[in-house]
């Protein structure tokens, strides 16, 4: 039995159907991103889980007890908000403080609690501050304290790093993820920031269009995603299709690589700019139309047998320059797409 | 509380030339003495007057004794008590009643509400008179007429739109993730008003209870009505000398004093406590 | 019950319920009372001769001219002192915070008492006139003047503070970057005033004029005391009427010069609805 | 509603010093026997009622009276020691009221108000007023007007609506700048004056104050002749009768003549006391003013030491205000006696000399009040010669009239 089981939940508005069928399960202790574009349903997801939503049918399970026709207040459940939330007229200490007097724990513990939260989230000396005298990056962890400080079953965050700059936001997601690890509790992180998924999670739940599209740890889902929206999504990606013949696949540049499962016709492929070697050649059948230097790598665009493909090179003393022709080489397994089609110009 | 100049930003405050300032200060305070300061002492001067005729500018003679005799005045003591105790009941009734329907104006989106809104406008719209008479008929039917219930009843009327709108300007500026932190933290609805929308309210309701405080206690046309004479406020008390077609100059100017004097203290306390923005925000958007 | 409770519909209604609840009960059950008596003769039967009487007689005609005309004028007076009042007290003057204080206190003070110190400050013969008849100046008549000079001062008088507290808000709540990015396009000061700031003020504004000028065209305390004794607005009259017991009579006034009021006032909406800028609110 | 006035009418006939009204008494709370009071056992019966009663409500409609009131009140208090409990009100509203409560069924919430003389039409027609032969009970009434006594302005009341003030309306000036020999004494003088002098005549508007009613009721008689002036003077008419005459009738053209020609050189004020405060910033020098209210202005100083009083020939209206006891009162008794001491010679001397109330007791006149008073009151060679009695509702129905023949053309 998981920590968290979402079971075939739903959420209609009217006609609309905003969540299909959808179902997670989440491991006790696991920190779980829901990935994916605005309107892709992430949001409803977590506003259902938290209760400010109910579902339209299916259930929610945490430890094994049903909370999805309970209120809010009764879920066990703690959020950090986008908006951070903090109450404008309560000071740090009330705003942590609040929680613990809405369920009655006794003041002294409250007070080590609070202790706790503060020092973990690297707060001490702001207890008497209002929100409104903190730093963006204080009112965050402060918001983050918040909700620890319930020690609840599940942490629910809510895109809690987007209103920061990019500088801090990279600094918060290692406390972040140090946090978690020294705290354990069950997590889901919602986010659309792929980068930041990848970066803290222990799996990723990709939605899109109120479906889960593909569950799995980082890795896996960039190493062998199994969905072009996945792929797509999950870092750059050049989406194409191959011919198979069983146990290999032709390229369209014509280089036949070996597939990781049996395929036969026409195969939809995921291939990694930077899985694709690119090496000058005069006579190579490739043509450089654009070069991007990005610092550790240099991304080129290149036109091959009547596409266009993307290719990472990392490092490197020189560039080649836009308009050189250039041969491919591509090595690695070629993961096959379960798609029935690719999207035009991924 | 932020008093009212620093709700502008800080921004906007331009600088100016140190003369420019002076001049501003100089027109603005001059204005202001010659439009607000000196009619009031003037009527101040009407009422301790002994007689004043042309040519004198200032009376010549002066007298206390009208104002000790409105003074000794038991029924004066009576009707400002009445007033008190009807204007503290008006305004917390009216706060009471307004807070759940402005959180509907503030929170749900629905098809009719543009009507709702002249609806709540209305009773600015309709001459008091017309309210005060169609209610007395009714109040008459219910028994509540010459009571002061009747009064209270009465007076909420004038006082329910503004509050409304106030509270609805005020409610529409919380948060919603506030009140969801608020209930994943484990308040129930209870908590939630009580801890957080209520206390973010306060600004609102301030200024909404000031001006119901003191639209309830210069409320003259419906209270009259209503309740007169045997419930009687102390505009309803003060209004039978400033019959228009009798009123006599000294005596109007102590009861005008009498009637401004704590409206004013309100409005001098009130200045600190109302927010510009939230009034206008209340008031200022149709 | 517990689901009922969670039905937004159910829980929208029990929201309204108190305030709109009163209201109907309190001011919709003796406005629909009035609108009904407005109709009856004594006896009970149906009569439009309240009506016509208000459409016929020429002292009432004049009457509801009058009370537009009360309506209108002081609105256009206000504005003019309240929009350059607005602009100065948003500078840095000094002890403006005062200023800001001391300058609303007419809205607390009842109309009655507006037109007492109308009378002894402008009546002829009186304070001012005094002052400056030793310079063999006389003041000119605006008490009971034919053309109401009287009854707006006094009505712009306590018009004023509401107005400028609501226009200085609405100038407040246009963003600075707004106004700079407008002088960074080569707009004037006197420019970006005319083009950008009072357009986006506009709807408080409107909203302003709106509800100062219901306001004093129902107003009766001071046209009564200081206005002309022919023609006299409609309010006046309705109080006369009152006075003689035809509560018939005054229902029906009542009526016309609320009809009035809320044609305005859909005129406004219907206007303002096209516009949009005010539209942000209330129906997302 | 006929019928009640020709019972009353019909009492009024048969009306003596023996009380009359024991079977037909409309007066909800007696607590004692009525039908039995007489001049002669009044206090021996009403007193212990009044004091078993214990407490009394008095309303007062009129604004200046304040202190008049307050005079008998602490009078009354003192020699009963019953409780007075006592109310300023405004007349139309606090009339509505009673009839309101009447027409509910309900205790009335006065028991002795003073109301206009004018509104005894209204009041009576609703059933409001206390069937009380008060003006044949009351023992300091012996000496009461007989002109008053059994009816008010043409209308019977079987003493049940006493006056217990009269008052005067009149040309008021300042000596200060209207000369003896110049004094207008006739309407026809008073509209010359105003033509050499403009905008120095203030006449109040007739709705908005009895002097401008009484003035243009004043003129009205002064003109009119034959059988229109029998119809001016036609105290049977209803309010409503009154008001259809006076906006179709061609009897008042030389009236609405009379005003035209007025208004284009006199100020038409918005009240008495506008009329008088403009006499006293010296912009008017002639007004249309009650006697007693100018006499309150001038204790307060509110008008110059050279102001005098007349009335033009042909007469001006006078008229007065009642106390009376409403049908629905609870403490009947006690009312009664308040009503009795405030007619008794005593009060009603004082008010004469503070407010210059005039007395309806025939044994009071402008004779006993001190000199430094009577400069102020209307002369003896005018009043009473020139005062006419008051027809409120007649007044009233030329007032509107007026505004819709004259002002509104």
């Amino acid at each position: 039995m998981s920590e968290l089981e979402i079971s075939n939940i739903t959420k209609d508005y009217g006609a609309t159907r905003a969540l299909h069928p959808v179902s997670i399960n989440v491991e006790r202790g696991e920190f779980v991103t829901i990935l994916g574009p605005s309107g892709c349903g992430k949001s409803t997801l977590l506003r259902i889980l938290m209760g400010i939503a109910r579902p339209s049918a299916g259930e929610i399970r945490l430890a094994g007890t049903r909370i999805d026709p309970l209120p809010p207040e009764t879920r066990d459940i703690a959020m950090v908000f986008q908006s951070y939330a903090l109450f404008p007229h309560m000071s740090v200490g009330k705003n942590l403080s609040f929680g613990l007097r809405m369920k009655n724990v006794p003041s002294p513990e409250r007070a080590r609690r609070i202790e706790h939260a503060l020092e973990i989230c690297n707060l001490t000396g702001l207890v008497e501050r209002m929100p409104r005298q903190l730093s963006g990056g204080q009112q965050q962890r402060v918001a983050l304290a918040r909700a620890i400080v319930m020690q609840p079953r599940l942490l629910l965050f809510d895109e809690p790093l987007s209103n920061l700059d990019a500088k801090l936001r990279d600094t918060l997601r290692q406390e972040l993820v140090y946090l978690h690890r020294r705290i354990g509790t069950t997590s889901i992180y919602v986010t659309h920031d792929q980068a930041e998924a990848m970066a803290m999670s222990d799996r990723i739940v990709v939605m899109d269009g109120g479906r889960v599209v593909e569950t799995g740890t980082p890795l896996d889902l960039y190493r062998a995603p199994t969905r072009a929206f996945t792929a797509g999504f999950l870092g750059q990606t050049n989406l194409l299709t191959a011919d198979a013949d069983g146990t290999r696949a032709r390229l369209p540049w014509g280089q036949l690589v070996a597939l990781s499962a049996q395929a036969k016709g026409i195969a939809r492929v995921s291939v990694r700019p930077e899985t694709i070697a690119i090496r000058q050649d005069d006579t190579g059948a490739g043509t450089v139309t654009s070069v991007s230097f990005m610092g550790a790598n240099a991304l080129y665009t290149v036109g091959i047998a009547g596409t266009t493909l993307k290719v990472s090179q990392a490092g490197g003393e020189s560039l080649i320059a836009a308009g050189s022709r250039v041969s491919l080489d591509f090595n690695g397994a070629l993961h096959l797409l379960k798609d029935r089609e690719l999207p035009e110009a991924a | 509380m932020a008093v009212v100049a620093e709700t502008l930003p800080k921004a906007r405050a331009r600088v100016f030339h140190e003369d420019d300032r002076l001049l501003v200060s100089a027109g603005l305070y001059a204005a202001l003495g010659l439009t607000i300061a000196l009619p009031l002492v003037l009527m101040f001067l009407w009422s301790v007057a002994d007689g004043w005729a042309p040519p004198n500018v200032i009376p010549r003679d002066y007298t206390l004794s009208r104002w000790l005799d409105m003074i000794a005045d038991p029924g004066l003591l009576r009707a400002a008590l009445n007033s008190t105790v009807i204007a503290v009941v008006v305004t917390f009734a009216t706060a009471l009643i307004a807070l759940p329907t402005a959180w509907a104006m503030a929170r749900f989106p629905f098809r009719l509400k543009r009507l709702v809104e002249i609806f709540i406008l209305a009773p600015v719209i309709i001459p008091g008179l017309v309210v005060a008479v169609g209610i007395g008929q009714v109040f008459l039917f219910l028994g509540l007429s010459y009571s002061i219930t009747g009064v209270i009843l009465v007076q909420i009327v004038g006082t329910l739109p503004l509050m409304i709108r106030l509270m609805t300007a005020t409610l529409e500026t919380i948060p919603d993730d506030l009140i969801h932190a608020a209930r994943s933290l484990g308040a129930g609805t209870v908590g939630v008003v009580l801890h957080i929308i209520l206390p973010l309210a306060v600004p609102g309701l301030l200024a909404g209870g000031l001006l119901s405080f003191i639209g309830s206690f210069e409320e003259f046309d419906k209270s009259f009505i209503v309740g007169a004479p045997v419930v009687e406020t102390l505009p309803i008390k003060l209004y039978t000398f400033l019959d228009p077609y009798s009123l006599q100059l000294p005596i109007a100017s102590i009861i005008a004093f009498i009637l401004l004097l704590p409206a004013l203290i309100v409005f001098v306390i009130a200045g600190r406590i109302l927010r510009d923005d939230l009034m206008a925000a209340g008031m200022g958007k149709l | 019950m517990q689901a009922a409770l969670h039905d937004r519909k159910i829980q929208l209604a029990l929201l309204l319920l108190p305030g709109v609840g009163y209201l109907v009960l309190f001011f919709g059950g003796p406005l629909v009372s009035a609108l009904i008596g407005s109709l009856r003769l004594d006896d009970g039967s149906f009569t439009l001769q309240w009506y016509e009487r208000i459409f016929t007689r020429a002292t009432m005609l004049r009457g509801l001219q009058t009370s537009i005309y009360y309506g209108v004028a002081p609105v256009f007076v206000s504005l003019l002192v309240s929009i350059p009042l607005a602009l100065l007290i948003r500078q840095n003057f000094w002890g403006r915070k005062l200023f800001n204080g001391l300058y609303k206190l007419p809205m607390a003070v009842p109309g009655i008492i507006v037109a007492l110190m109308v009378i002894i400050m402008a009546e002829r013969g009186g304070f001012i006139d005094r002052v400056i008849a030793p310079f063999g100046v006389s003041m000119p008549k605006l008490v009971r003047d034919e053309w109401g000079i009287g009854v707006i001062l006094a009505t712009v008088w306590k018009q004023i503070p509401f107005m400028t507290l609501i226009i200085t808000s609405a100038f407040a709540g246009i963003p600075e970057d707004i106004r700079h990015a407008a002088r960074s396009l080569g707009a004037s000061r006197l420019n970006t005033f005319a083009f950008v700031e009072v357009p986006l003020a506009m709807p408080g504004i409107t909203a302003a004029i709106l509800l100062t000028f219901i306001g004093s065209m129902g107003s009766y305390a001071i046209p009564d005391i200081v206005g002309s004794p022919s023609p006299r607005p409609l309010s006046v009259l309705m109080l006369f009427e009152f006075g003689e017991g035809r509560f018939a009579q005054v229902y029906a006034m009542g009526m016309v010069l609320s009809l009035f009021a809320v044609v305005v006032l859909l005129a406004y909406y219907a206007l303002t609805a096209n516009i949009g800028v005010n539209r942000a609110k209330g129906d997302e | 509603m006929n019928a009640r006035l020709f019972a009353i009418a019909a009492l009024a006939l048969s009306a003596t010093t023996a009380p009359v009204f024991a079977a037909e008494t409309n007066l909800k709370n007696l607590d004692f026997d009525l039908s039995k009071v007489t001049r002669e056992n009044f206090y021996d019966i009403v007193v212990p009622a009044a004091k078993a009663e214990g407490t009394v409500t008095m309303y007062n409609f009129a604004g200046s009276f304040g202190d008049a009131w307050k005079e008998l009140i602490t009078r009354f208090e003192a020699k009963y020691g019953i409780k007075v409990e006592y109310s300023d009100v405004k007349g139309a509203q606090a009339n509505q009221q009673l009839i309101a409560v009447q027409k509910a069924g309900e205790d009335a919430p006065v028991d002795a108000y003073f109301a206009g003389g004018g509104d005894y039409p209204l009041l009576s027609s609703a059933g409001v007023v206390g069937n009380i032969p008060l003006t044949s009970i009351l023992p300091n009434m012996d000496h009461y007007d007989p002109a008053f006594a059994q009816s008010l302005f043409g209308k019977p009341h079987g003493g049940a609506y006493p006056l217990v003030h009269l008052n005067q309306t009149a040309i008021g000036y300042d000596s200060a700048f209207v000369k003896p020999e110049d004094l207008p004494k006739t309407f026809d003088e008073l509209l010359a004056w105003a033509e050499k002098n403009p905008m120095r005549l203030g006449v109040t508007l007739p709705s908005k104050g009895g002097s401008g009613g009484g003035f243009i009721y004043s003129v009205a008689l002064n003109y009119l002749t034959g059988e229109c002036r029998t119809k001016l003077t036609d105290y049977t008419l209803t309010a409503e009768q009154a008001a259809d005459w006076a906006m179709t009738s061609e009897c008042l053209e030389p009236v609405w003549d009379y005003y035209r020609k007025l208004l284009s050189v006199a100020e038409l004020t918005n009240g008495n006391a506008d009329t008088l405060n403009l006499i006293n910033n010296q912009q008017l020098y002639i007004g249309t003013v009650w006697e007693d209210q100018v006499m309150t202005f001038i204790r307060g100083k509110q008008l110059p030491d050279t102001f005098r009083l007349t009335l033009l020939e042909n007469g001006q209206v006078g008229s007065g205000d009642a106390m009376f006891v409403p049908a629905n009162a609870k403490h009947v008794a006690a009312a009664m006696l308040l009503i009795d001491m405030a007619i008794g010679k005593d009060f009603q001397a004082w008010k004469l000399e503070n407010k210059a109330s005039r007395s309806p007791r025939t044994d009071l006149t402008s004779n006993l009040v001190t000199p430094e008073t009577a400069k102020y009151l209307l002369p003896s060679s005018v009043y009473p010669r020139l005062s006419a009695p008051a027809f409120w509702d007649m007044a009233k129905a030329l007032g509107e009239a007026l505004d819709e023949k004259v002002l509104s053309q």
